[in-house]
């Protein structure tokens, strides 16, 4: 298994596409299925509570992976149907559409999956899907307060990049917001540790007004080894 | 098969007229009709023989029908009194009408003095149908065999008339064969009147 | 290299109707066909529950990693899906076209019991036609 | 005189008619034709049809009986050839038998030619033959021989042919014995023919005396001295030859003076009236050719054509100069008979061409030779038909058919204009004929029915009889014909369904279905055939008439009609012999309704050698199986079997139908069975007007062998007749598709039925037969749900042959509520005799009612006693198949390789559950009796010495409230099981419990608790306490721990919750399996409750409480010192505790798991108030030591003591009790407490304990 | 003048699905039954001719007396036969013929139509009161 720990990543942000491109929801498991993140910015119908609604996701991708693993016609021996795999074994897959939705999906080599959806028409995503994974490294698994397998909750400043992210697209597709300098001030408030990528951040998007309120976490200084954890 | 009547309703049968409609049904509609008539006539037999010999009864009646309105419609009231004249009849005339087409090829029997073939590439009733191979040689054409008995009967050539499968080399799919054997009293009667 | 790997085709209640093999690698046994059959049945009806929006009629395409799968559902329910190389263009098309041949020569067929396996030699024969031309499209582009 | 001849003649010939009608047609043909020798005849017989040659029978009939005046011109059967056949009239003389006479003329018919090469002996000639041309090798002299004889007929000149040349008499000598007197006879009959040129009597079989004097009678008499057949037809043939010869000789001396003299031959065409000057010379002028005319005929006659022809020629030329145009024609006819004469060897179309020419000239001067003035008398006409007839005769073949239906019709033209009403009949008849040789026998039906209508006109018996017969004739055109007409095996086989063309009957098989055919004329034909039959006084023929159209077509006739028909049937039917059959069926209608099976208890079932147990697999009713697609015939799958027992009676269901108006009775109706191993139990019914009935005949197997049922005798209208089922059938068929007017059944508003078809039956010998029934009630078992009982079935063997196997088997619903059947008990009892009765125990065990059927028997439980109870499908049945022996000795021989069949008697067991003692609920009680302090331990420490050494000393009642060892204690849980009994009966439950220890050793240790008694309509609750079941020991083994620790293993923490489920339900299961709730009721019935699943529902939530101790025990006592302590034991006595004394007491901690626990021991103490005494601010209790928070290891199963002291400041109960907190404990103590979450401390707590203090005062 | 003519539908296996008396004379039962009887007779010589020809228009194929059967063979052997009395012919040869003729073949289509439809059983007697109204109606028309 292989880790994530470096802090040297440069995420660069992908240049989406796609105009037209509009995401419905965005889930984060992890490999045993416990719904790390669920946000979701555009969904009329809703049938399930959520708890079903996260099991539904996973069982799906689940399966669905096991599917392929089956199907693959490139392999010529192939595992059993239905005997849950490890991450990155077996023929995966990265999307599917219906003619409601596209959703995009990544799995980490740790078991952690990510899975967006979005319009129909949105192009390939895999890019973003491991720009997001790359953001989740960065701040949850680096983050101290953060102990594995439990919903993200603390760590308000990854999930609202990654919301940003699409804000970002959602905005390219009506005006661009005029950056509030504001922002900058905020950041340099922060605390050393987080500085640093935060301004990698930065460089990645604009950070509008608003956000830093949720900065006012007070970090503790014991580590958590999350990357181990998982 | 047979032009369906007009749109206008008649109070009575007797009132539609009998002119040439050149009416057409639709194949699909036909081919799903055809194909309830068989599963219908399976439920109701248990071999093939019976199965076959339903088929066959139900081209009877069109038979029937079709040689009255056919030498009415298209010949003009002249009955059909020789042998190859009733044969060219089936082969032309009722064919076009029923399947729009003249039938591929017409023979004579090599071996019997009394045996004729009209034989069909794909009969139409048996586009869209396959035969499971447990049912071996049979032949849903069974009910073209039928019409033609219908039609031979009637106008007074008793034969007996079955339906075969005959492989053609070079196509994977067997040509439909429809095998005339007229009784001898017919024969006698051709030879009678030379 | 074959476009198409495997065609499948699932009854209303997502058992397996027909199963034809292409592709070369990986053979599979009709216990893992029934069973994947089943389980597309299952992950179509999941996926369309998880729609966001209203309207939601399955999934239409798969992109995994060494192959697509598209699958086309009829009103009926009856899914065909074919299981093709990356990238394949037109199998809607395909796919339509193979249920045109399904409504023709197997609905049409008396002895075809809805629901039931199909043992059409019609249809066989039509569909490895289509197949073929639609490989010959292929190699051509 | 004649008169009288004639007149028996005719009798005879009828008789000849009647027997011909019973032959076949072609045997009486022959005759006929051996009788009137004439070839046209002989060739009709060959090329077609028997319906022709029916005419020439009666014509002679007709012509002979003289029924009209004999002026008949036109003559019967007359072809080219006519003119040259000899006419010999045989008349019977004296008195003779019919058929001897029939016999010896039908010799003579065997002599109708005679080759002129054979008569040279006899012949010697005179002076030079006038037939200088005569083929002496291969002429020939043809003979006509008239029975009865004809009167002269006044165109004897014309056409010498008609004169009769010779007349022959045949008497029998032994019915007349005179020969004088015959010659005379003979003599008198002759001269009724002044033409005959030859006499002669036969007189068959002459006595000696007669013979002896018979010679000198004159060459006239000729006597056949009786001999074999052989020798007679030689003396026959010298005769015939001889008088053929002495006719030649006379027409040579006719010609001769007929050349030489002037006769003037006349017709009655030329004028009768006195010879007018001119007439003379025009008859002088013509005399010559008619004379040559006449040379020519009796050249033909002498059969030398070659003649006749030059006379003829002449005589042509000389009629043609004096116009003569008549007997021109006459010429010209001979001429062509010479013609063929001479050349009839081969017909080549040359000689056609010919003849056809010649004749149509031949017709145009008939026609032309017709004269006005004595139109009204007589008229060529008759001869221009005759010679279309000849012409058409001859021209008769199915290629020429057109021009012959042409010269018919114009001859049938002819007709109304025939004066003679016999010429008419006679045409008609020959036209019937040559189109019945051309094959339109509908031609030909069609006159003959013009024949009969002619006849009919006659109001005359003979006439009558005639039309009949000829009608009879057209009945197969028509297709109205007799069964009688048919041959037996058509009736048989021919008649059914054939789905030629397009699934419709061919119309020729189906008989029965006249009026699918043209009823209208059919129904004319058969009323006429009644009409005729009536009045010729043939009541059969009648009756048989009368059948068919009242059976074929009811639906056209009138009600009255009906009425009618029917009294035509009884009037004829009054004027039979009783007994009579006819073929042809009246009423009723009859159909095969059903063929009854066997009542369940004689079941047949087939064994072979092969399989011992043949009776398996022979269920009740098995599916029937077949392959769907096979190619192959479905009629024998359609068929059933069927088999019978000799000497068992059967019932065959048949449905009768009357759709007619009137009231119809059948005098008996019975199974027609062809092959006779069966008799029929007539029964007779009454069908009221348009009504149909179901009625079951009945019969009796006699003998092994296949049974064959074409249909029923029916009596009715005073005649039997057969009526086949087969002929039903195809009627409503017919009638299903429209060809029949209506289904008799239908309008009876009888139900639509399928045809059933009659099934092979086969007879097999007489096997054993089994009847049953329960001993003791036949009705059905009442029992209360879960009763057990014994009941007794007695089967005795009621056939003829012993039963050698048997063998019981359980069918139907609930067979397990069969505990045990006694086979054996049957097993002893074979072979069983006949008459011998065997009974077989069985035990049954109610089941359980559903909820469903619990209610409903709720409803009946009321009525149950006093309704016989319905025997509901839900009891099981008893099988029991028998066989009689291997090989049946006295049988027939042929049925010994067979193995006869086995039977199976079905007993069902129709067995009434009655809702009984039912369960309400159950629950888990859990309760502790409190222990006082001190006086519990001893027996305390024995109960556990008790526990595996079980002494009989203690009683079972405290054994059931056990006292847990290691707490002090009564702690029970109890299950509680609340029963209410809605029955009306008392119940008794009694639980019982058998522990696993007990079942280690003896299976049998388990005893019982006190009986709860349960009245009626009450609820009662009975206790049944788990103690028992506790586990000594609380370790992991029994509850699964997940061992891996970590909170957030989803999946695998599931997995093991789910196999925990499996343990806990396998364990409660045993736990449920011991214990035993039996009830006993009043009527010596008893049963078990179940139980099972109730308790399962109430142990699920506790059962680890039951079955697992806790892990920590508590128990106080108090301490003396030592050597107290030892006295103490011996004298156990409660040791009061007083007040304001301090009162040594320990605690003791037992640690019932497999690891010691580390825990916080406190102790409290209440008073009777619950207040607590120890802290608190008026604390009651003073106390040294410590009470609370110690700190205490307590190693596994091992106990440790923590002793304290109390000081009471007042008197009174007390209680003490202990707790503990266990410190980190273990995964099984947490499971046992059920703590979910891994850091709750568990607290454990003791049981309360009592102390009563006493004051001091 | 009364003319008496008896009109009959004869089916394949000769036996009369349609039967009508379409003269003007006054109907005598006993008449109609010999009207049968002759048409009954003709079939003889019909069966014979109908091969010889393939017209279906066989006229005066047969006569009994002064009564004269014209026949119109269909394609299916469906007999319409036909009775009339000479006289009648007679008196209007010239055109009775065709009359005839035109006669049969309306009933012709007529008895087409019948048999077109599906719930008629063909070889079964034809009870459509249609039809036998307008049978009369022709009758009357033509002859």
């Amino acid at each position: 298994m292989q880790f994530f720990g470096s802090s040297e990543i440069s995420p660069s942000p992908p240049l989406p596409t796609a105009s037209g491109n509009n995401a419905h929801m965005m889930y984060v498991f992890n490999r045993n299925g416990v719904c790390l993140l669920y946000r979701e910015w555009n969904r009329p119908l809703r049938t399930l509570d959520s708890n079903q609604d996260h099991k539904l996701m996973f069982g799906l991708l689940f399966s669905l992976k096991s599917l392929t693993a089956k199907m693959d016609p490139s392999s010529v021996e192939k595992g059993n149907l239905g005997v849950p795999q490890l991450p990155g074994q077996g023929c995966s897959f990265h999307s599917f559409r219906t003619n409601t939705y596209k959703l995009s999906f990544m799995e980490s080599p740790s078991g952690i999956k990510i899975i967006l959806v979005t319009h129909p028409k949105a192009s390939d995503l895999r890019e973003s899907l491991k720009y997001i994974y790359n953001l989740y490294v960065e701040y949850v698994v680096k983050n101290p307060l953060y102990t594995p397998g439990t919903p993200i909750k603390a760590v308000r400043l990854w999930e609202f990049q990654s919301l940003r992210l699409f804000e970002g697209w959602r905005r390219r597709r009506t005006r661009e917001r005029p950056i509030k300098s504001k922002g900058k001030e905020a950041l340099t408030k922060l605390h050393p540790s987080t500085t640093k990528l935060d301004l990698q951040i930065r460089k990645a998007f604009p950070i509008s007004s608003g956000t830093e309120v949720s900065y006012s976490t007070r970090l503790s200084i014991n580590t958590c080894e999350a990357s181990d954890s998982m | 098969m047979i032009g369906v009547g007009k749109i206008k309703q008649y109070t009575n049968v007797l009132d539609k007229p009998l002119s040439k409609g050149r009416q057409e049904v639709s194949l699909s509609g036909f081919a799903y009709l055809f194909s309830e008539l068989v599963q219908y006539n399976q439920t109701q037999v248990d071999n093939i023989g019976e199965l076959e010999k339903r088929l066959e009864d139900a081209g009877y009646a069109v038979g029937v029908r079709v040689l009255e309105l056919l030498c009415h419609r298209e010949k003009g009231n002249r009955r059909e009194t020789r042998l190859l004249g009733i044969l060219s009849f089936v082969h032309s005339t009722v064919w076009k009408v029923l399947f729009g087409k003249v039938a591929d090829s017409l023979e004579k029997g090599t071996e019997h003095e009394d045996e004729y073939m009209i034989s069909e590439k794909e009969l139409l009733v048996n586009r869209f149908i396959s035969v499971p191979k447990d049912m071996g040689s049979f032949n849903c054409g069974a009910f073209v065999a039928g019409v033609v008995r219908g039609v031979l009967d009637n106008a007074g050539f008793p034969a007996v008339v079955t339906a075969h499968f005959v492989p053609v080399d070079g196509q994977q799919r067997p040509r439909t064969t429809i095998l005339i054997k007229f009784a001898e009293e017919v024969l006698r009667r051709e030879a009678r009147l030379g | 290299m074959a476009a198409i790997y495997s065609l499948y085709i699932i009854n209303k209640s997502g058992g397996l109707i027909f199963y034809k093999d292409y592709g070369l690698a990986g053979r599979m046994d009709t216990n893992d066909s029934l069973r994947l059959a089943s389980l597309w049945h299952s992950m179509h009806a999941i996926s369309q529950q998880l729609s966001p929006i209203s309207g939601c009629s399955g999934i239409e395409l798969l992109e995994a990693d060494t192959f697509d799968l598209h699958c086309f559902q009829s009103l009926t329910g009856t899914k065909f899906f074919v299981v093709s190389e990356p990238g394949t263009q037109h199998m809607e098309n395909l796919l339509k076209h193979i249920y045109e041949l399904y409504t023709d020569y197997v609905l049409k067929n008396p002895f075809y019991e809805m629901e039931m396996p199909i043992r059409c030699e019609l249809f066989d024969i039509n569909l490895s036609q289509a197949i073929q031309k639609d490989r010959v499209a292929y190699l051509g582009r | 005189m004649s008169k009288t001849l004639t007149s028996l003649a005719s009798i005879l010939l009828l008789s000849l008619c009647v027997s011909a009608f019973d032959k076949g047609f072609s045997s009486c043909n022959c005759e006929i034709e051996g009788f009137f020798g004439n070839r046209s005849n002989v060739e009709v017989k060959n090329n077609t049809l028997d319906c022709v040659n029916y005419p020439s029978v009666h014509l002679r009939l007709l012509l002979s009986a003289v029924l009209f005046p004999a002026t008949a011109t036109m003559e019967p059967d007359v072809s080219i050839d006519t003119s040259s056949i000899i006419r010999i009239a045989v008349l019977p003389i004296g008195t003779i038998h019919l058929h001897l006479f029939r016999k010896y003329a039908g010799m003579l018919g065997r002599h109708h030619k005679i080759e002129l090469s054979t008569i040279t002996s006899f012949y010697t000639e005179h002076q030079k033959s006038p037939f200088s041309q005569q083929p002496w090798e291969s002429g020939s002299l043809k003979f006509k021989f008239i029975v009865g004889g004809s009167p002269p007929s006044p165109w004897e000149d014309f056409q010498s042919n008609r004169k009769i040349h010779g007349v022959i008499g045949i008497c029998h000598c032994p019915s007349s014995p005179d020969l004088d007197s015959v010659v005379e006879q003979f003599a008198a009959a002759c001269k009724g023919y002044s033409s005959s040129l030859v006499q002669r009597c036969f007189a068959f079989s002459p006595g000696d005396t007669q013979l002896a004097d018979g010679n000198n009678k004159g060459n006239k008499l000729v006597l056949f001295p009786p001999a074999d057949q052989r020798t007679q037809e030689i003396h026959l043939q010298t005769m015939m030859q001889d008088i053929a010869a002495s006719l030649l000789m006379d027409f040579e001396k006719w010609v001769l003076q007929a050349e030489s003299g002037g006769t003037i031959l006349k017709t009655p065409l030329d004028s009768q009236a006195s010879l007018s000057s001119e007439e003379v010379i025009k008859a002088k002028k013509r005399r010559l050719g008619r004379a040559q005319k006449t040379i020519g005929d009796y050249c033909l006659l002498a059969g030398s054509p070659v003649d006749a022809n030059a006379h003829y020629s002449t005589a042509l030329e000389l009629a043609r100069l004096t116009g003569d145009y008549f007997w021109y024609a006459g010429a010209l006819e001979g001429g062509v008979c010479a013609l063929l004469m001479d050349k009839a060897v081969q017909r080549d179309p040359i000689i056609e061409e010919e003849v056809k020419y010649r004749y149509n000239s031949v017709i145009l001067h008939y026609r032309k030779s017709f004269i006005q003035d004595n139109a009204q008398r007589v008229s060529p006409l008759s001869f221009e038909l005759e010679a279309t007839l000849k012409l058409a005769r001859f021209l008769c073949r199915r290629e020429l058919a057109k021009e012959v239906v042409e010269l018919l019709t114009s001859a049938a033209d002819g007709a109304k204009s025939l004066i003679d009403a016999s010429d008419r009949l006679i045409l008609y008849v020959e036209i019937a004929r040559l189109y019945g040789t051309l094959g339109y026998h509908r031609k030909a039906a069609f006159f003959s029915r013009q024949v009969a209508q002619l006849y009919l006109q006659q109001e005359n018996s003979l006439a009558a009889i005639s039309a009949m017969q000829v009608l009879a004739l057209t009945t197969k055109a028509y297709r109205v014909q007799s069964r009688a007409s048919i041959p037996k095996n058509a009736v048989y086989n021919d008649i059914g369904p054939s789905t030629a063309d397009g699934g419709k009957m061919h119309h020729h098989l189906v008989v029965s279905l006249f009026e699918s055919q043209w009823s209208t004329l059919q129904m004319v034909v058969l009323k006429e055939i009644l009409l005729s039959a009536v009045r010729a006084g043939d009541p059969l023929a009648a009756w048989s008439a009368a059948a068919r159209l009242l059976r074929s077509y009811y639906p056209l006739i009138t009600p009255s009609g009906q009425n009618g028909l029917a009294s035509a049937l009884n009037n004829s039917a009054e004027r039979l012999p009783s007994g009579t059959h006819c073929a042809d069926p009246a009423l009723p209608f009859v159909r095969l309704h059903s063929f009854p099976l066997h009542p369940s208890q004689m079941d047949i079932i087939k064994r072979n050698h092969g399989r011992e147990d043949w009776w398996a697999g022979s269920a009740p009713s098995g599916p029937f199986i077949y392959t769907p697609f096979s190619k192959g015939d479905s009629v024998n799958s359609s068929k059933q079997e069927l088999v019978w027992v000799v000497g068992e009676p059967v019932q065959v269901l048949v449905e009768l139908a009357n759709p007619c108006g009137f009231d119809l009775l059948v005098n008996s109706i019975y199974l027609s069975v062809h092959s006779g191993n069966f008799d029929a139990f007539p029964i007779s019914v009454t069908l009221p007007p348009n009504s149909s009935k179901v009625i079951s005949l009945s019969g009796i197997p006699t003998k092994v062998g296949p049974v064959n049922i074409p249909g029923c005798l029916v009596h009715c209208f005073g005649v039997i007749t057969e009526h086949f089922f087969k002929d039903v059938d195809n009627l409503l068929l017919g009638a299903a598709q429209g060809l029949v007017i209506s289904d008799p059944f239908r309008c009876c508003g009888s139900g639509k039925l399928k045809t059933t078809t009659v099934p092979n039956i086969t007879v097999v010998p007489s096997l054993p037969l089994l009847v049953s029934h329960i001993v003791g009630g036949d009705g059905a078992v009442i029992l209360y749900e879960g009763e057990i009982r014994d009941l007794w079935i007695s089967v005795a063997n009621a056939g003829t042959v012993p039963v050698e196997q048997a063998h019981i088997s359980l069918s139907g619903k609930n067979q397990d509520s069969v505990i045990s059947i006694g086979y054996e008990a049957l097993k002893s009892a074979l072979p069983l005799k006949p008459g011998a009765e065997v009974t077989i125990p069985v035990t049954l065990k109610a089941w359980q009612l559903g909820l469903v059927d619990l209610d409903n028997i709720a409803s009946k439980s009321t009525s149950v006693k006093a309704t016989r109870p319905l025997k509901d499908a839900s009891s099981p049945m008893l099988l029991i198949h028998y066989a009689g022996p291997v090989e049946n000795h006295g049988e027939s021989p042929e049925s010994v390789n067979a193995l006869p069949p086995g039977r199976r008697l079905v007993t069902p067991l129709n067995i009434c559950v009655l809702q009984g003692l039912s369960f309400v609920k159950a629950r888990l009680l859990s309760m502790e009796i409190p222990a006082h302090v001190g006086e519990i331990t001893e027996n305390a420490l024995d109960g556990v010495s008790a526990d595996n050494s079980s002494d009989s000393s203690r009683h079972a009642a405290d054994r059931l409230v056990k006292i847990d060892p290691y707490r002090g204690s009564w702690g029970l849980r109890f299950l509680e099981l609340e029963l209410s009994n809605p029955t009306n009966v008392v119940f008794e439950v009694g639980v019982s419990v058998q522990l696993e220890n007990g079942s280690i050793e003896d299976n049998c240790s388990e005893f019982d608790y006190p009986k709860t008694r349960i009245d009626r309509d009450y609820t009662a609750r009975v206790l049944i306490p788990l103690e028992h079941f506790k586990l000594p020991v609380l370790d992991g083994s029994f509850l699964v721990t997940n061992s891996r620790s970590n909170g957030d293993g989803g999946k695998s923490a599931s997995f093991s919750e789910k196999n925990k489920k499996a343990e806990l339900n396998a364990s409660i299961k045993n736990l449920i399996s011991k214990i035993k709730v039996r009830w006993l009721s009043g009527r010596n019935s008893s049963g078990e409750l179940h139980i099972k699943d109730a308790t399962q529902a109430a142990l699920q939530t506790s059962v680890m409480d039951v079955l697992l101790p806790d892990p920590l025990t508590f128990s106080f006592r108090l301490v003396k010192d030592g050597l107290e302590e030892v006295e103490k034991k011996d004298t156990p006595s409660k040791g009061p505790v007083l007040a304001h004394d301090m009162t040594p007491m320990e605690v003791l901690v037992r640690n019932n798991t497999k690891d010691s626990i580390s825990m916080s021991l406190s102790i409290t103490c209440r008073d009777v108030a619950g207040e607590n005494c120890i802290e608190g601010t008026n604390s009651a209790v003073l106390w040294s030591g410590a009470l609370s928070g110690m700190k205490v290891d307590v190693p596994p199963l091992e106990e440790i003591k923590h002793s304290f002291c109390l000081y009471f400041l007042v008197p009174g109960e007390y209680t003490l009790l202990a707790a503990a907190v266990i410190d980190d404990p273990n995964e099984i103590l947490r499971a046992r407490a059920r703590s979910s979450s891994p850091d709750e401390p568990i607290f454990c707590r003791g049981p309360p304990y009592h102390v009563r203090v006493d004051g001091t005062l | 003048m009364s003319s008496t003519a008896c009109f009959m539908i004869i089916s394949r296996n000769d036996i009369p699905i349609y039967e009508a008396e379409v003269g003007t004379a006054p109907k005598k039962e006993e008449a109609a039954h010999q009207h049968q009887f002759i048409l009954h007779a003709a079939l003889d010589v019909v069966q014979d001719l109908a091969w010889t020809t393939s017209a279906m228009f066989l006229k005066a194929i047969d006569r009994f007396n002064d009564l004269v059967v014209s026949v119109y063979v269909t394609a299916g052997h469906i007999l319409l036969i036909f009775v009339t009395h000479t006289r009648l012919m007679l008196l209007h040869d010239s055109r009775n013929d065709d009359g005839i003729k035109s006669f049969f073949q309306d009933v012709h289509e007529l008895y087409i139509k019948i048999l077109l439809n599906p719930l008629y059983l063909p070889g079964s007697r034809v009870t459509s009161s249609h039809f036998d109204t307008k049978v009369r109606a022709l009758a009357r028309k033509y002859l």
